[in-house]
């Protein structure tokens, strides 16, 4: 753990977005990044903790849940995000064609188009760890209107 | 003791207005769907969903909106979004769902377009 | 840890204040206190791990710090904040007189005139454990305009 | 990489306002303390501190400002808050320093009262 830096424990229960929303918008902050790019930050954190609670834990609410934040070398921010749920293949988290209207489907979407970076893995026993980083000097993935 | 969601409603001519406040997230987010639901199943001729109190909205709360859209639709109901905040509106854009839902800029023009 | 409820895990380093504050702020509003009693209780629980910072670890930035919120029975708040820092005599912690103006000296008066409960005790080895506590109905303590 | 503490000066007839903004915490209050020591030993006959800007404060905070204004007393200046929050008016209160501070509702009244 670096000196600024910050690491968050809390239950699969989705009453406890909000707070890890506010922590991680106010860290993204300290770190430098603009209000915009707080709410694309911020959003995918919560899509990745919302999958965790639902796909991981089929949404139980009582799933043990890590969130890690620390300051990228060179600036930017590096998230880690770990579970003890179910795994999933990594190789099957693309996102889904958008032009196929329908409800959900959009987090990893969301999660792939705001970090520079993202990797699933699955843990050596049980649940995934998922690292996301964006450098402070990338700028927003360009959202085309309408999906190829 | 977890605050659940406020909506405010106002019954118009051709149908309803509907006022959430709040942040809608995973949390917040089956209290919309419920009552979505309630009220598309009324036949409304017209639902507008003024979200000039939504702060913030994450996937959940789209995908809620986006089912309501469809049985919307199954209806014969017009669903009709209005008063995005900024953040509110880039996860439509993100999603590309701008397209997809009619979204007024205010609440008179939602009401009487 | 009850499901609603967060543990938080940071060094030493003033920097990481801000973040914390910002999340007690979301979680004390998640659990019913009005905007008022948000700033009280984040100042408090700011007066708390700044003591840590500055007396418990003598203004280190590398020593490990956990905050723990969660909700109380029959509604409020529950704190918990511990070091491995320098040890005090709780018997000590006793606000100063205020009509005594200089600098410093006036964490112990916010910690104790926030919350109803406060309680520091010496951990088995080394580093404090600090438990603060303040129930939804209580009212904020009076606030006299002059020390006694 | 921590953003440092921004404040704005301006040099009026009587001496100077200092306008720093953002939350005086315990990151923040070792810079401000090193800004305000200068600033006194300047020996300006009025120091002004438009706290407008400043969204939150601690103890460290105060603990600053008590120290500068010792420092202003035995250099002969007059030091004066003006435009304190409600957040940053209450730490006062609590601490019962605002009695003990010349606290202005405005600039112009801090600057020429
Ligand atoms: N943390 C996770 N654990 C297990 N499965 C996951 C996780 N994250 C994503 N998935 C899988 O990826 C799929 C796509 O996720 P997403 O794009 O967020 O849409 P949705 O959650 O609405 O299905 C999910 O349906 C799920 O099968
Ligand atoms: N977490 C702690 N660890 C060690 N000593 C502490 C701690 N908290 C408070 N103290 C002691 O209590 C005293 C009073 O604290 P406080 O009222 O916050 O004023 P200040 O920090 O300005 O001295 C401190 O000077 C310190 O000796």
């Amino acid at each position: 753990m670096t000196e600024s830096a910050l690491e968050l424990r809390f239950l699969s229960h989705a009453e406890n977005l909000a707070s890890v929303r506010a922590c991680v918008d106010r860290f993204a902050a300290s770190v430098g990044f603009d209000e915009e790019r707080r709410g694309r930050i911020v959003l995918a954190v919560d899509e990745a903790i919302t999958n965790s609670i639902r796909h991981g834990y089929g949404s139980r609410t009582d799933g043990p849940i890590t969130l890690r934040l620390a300051e990228l070398d060179g600036g930017g921010v590096r998230i880690e995000l770990e579970d003890e749920g179910k795994q999933v293949d990594p190789g099957n988290l693309t996102p889904r064609d958008l032009s196929d209207v329908r409800p959900g489907g959009l987090g990893i979407h969301i999660i792939r188009s705001t970090f520079q970076n993202c990797r699933w893995v699955r843990k050596q026993d049980t649940g995934m760890a998922v690292t996301l980083e964006l450098p402070l000097t990338s700028s927003l993935k360009d959202l085309p209107r309408r999906a190829p | 003791m977890p605050p659940s969601l406020q909506i405010q409603t106002e019954s118009i001519a051709n149908g309803m207005v509907l006022r959430p406040s709040g942040e809608i997230d995973l949390a917040r987010s089956p209290e919309l769907r419920l009552r979505l639901r309630e009220e598309v199943d009324a036949l409304p001729r017209r639902l507008v969903i003024d979200l000039s109190a939504v702060g913030y909205m994450d996937s959940s709360g789209v995908a809620t909106l986006v089912e309501a859209l469809q049985r919307s639709k199954t209806a014969g109901c017009r669903l009709i979004l209005c008063c995005l905040q900024p953040k509110v509106r880039s996860i439509f854009a993100i999603s590309r769902l701008d397209t997809v839902f009619e979204i007024a800029l205010s609440v008179d023009d939602a009401k009487t377009r």
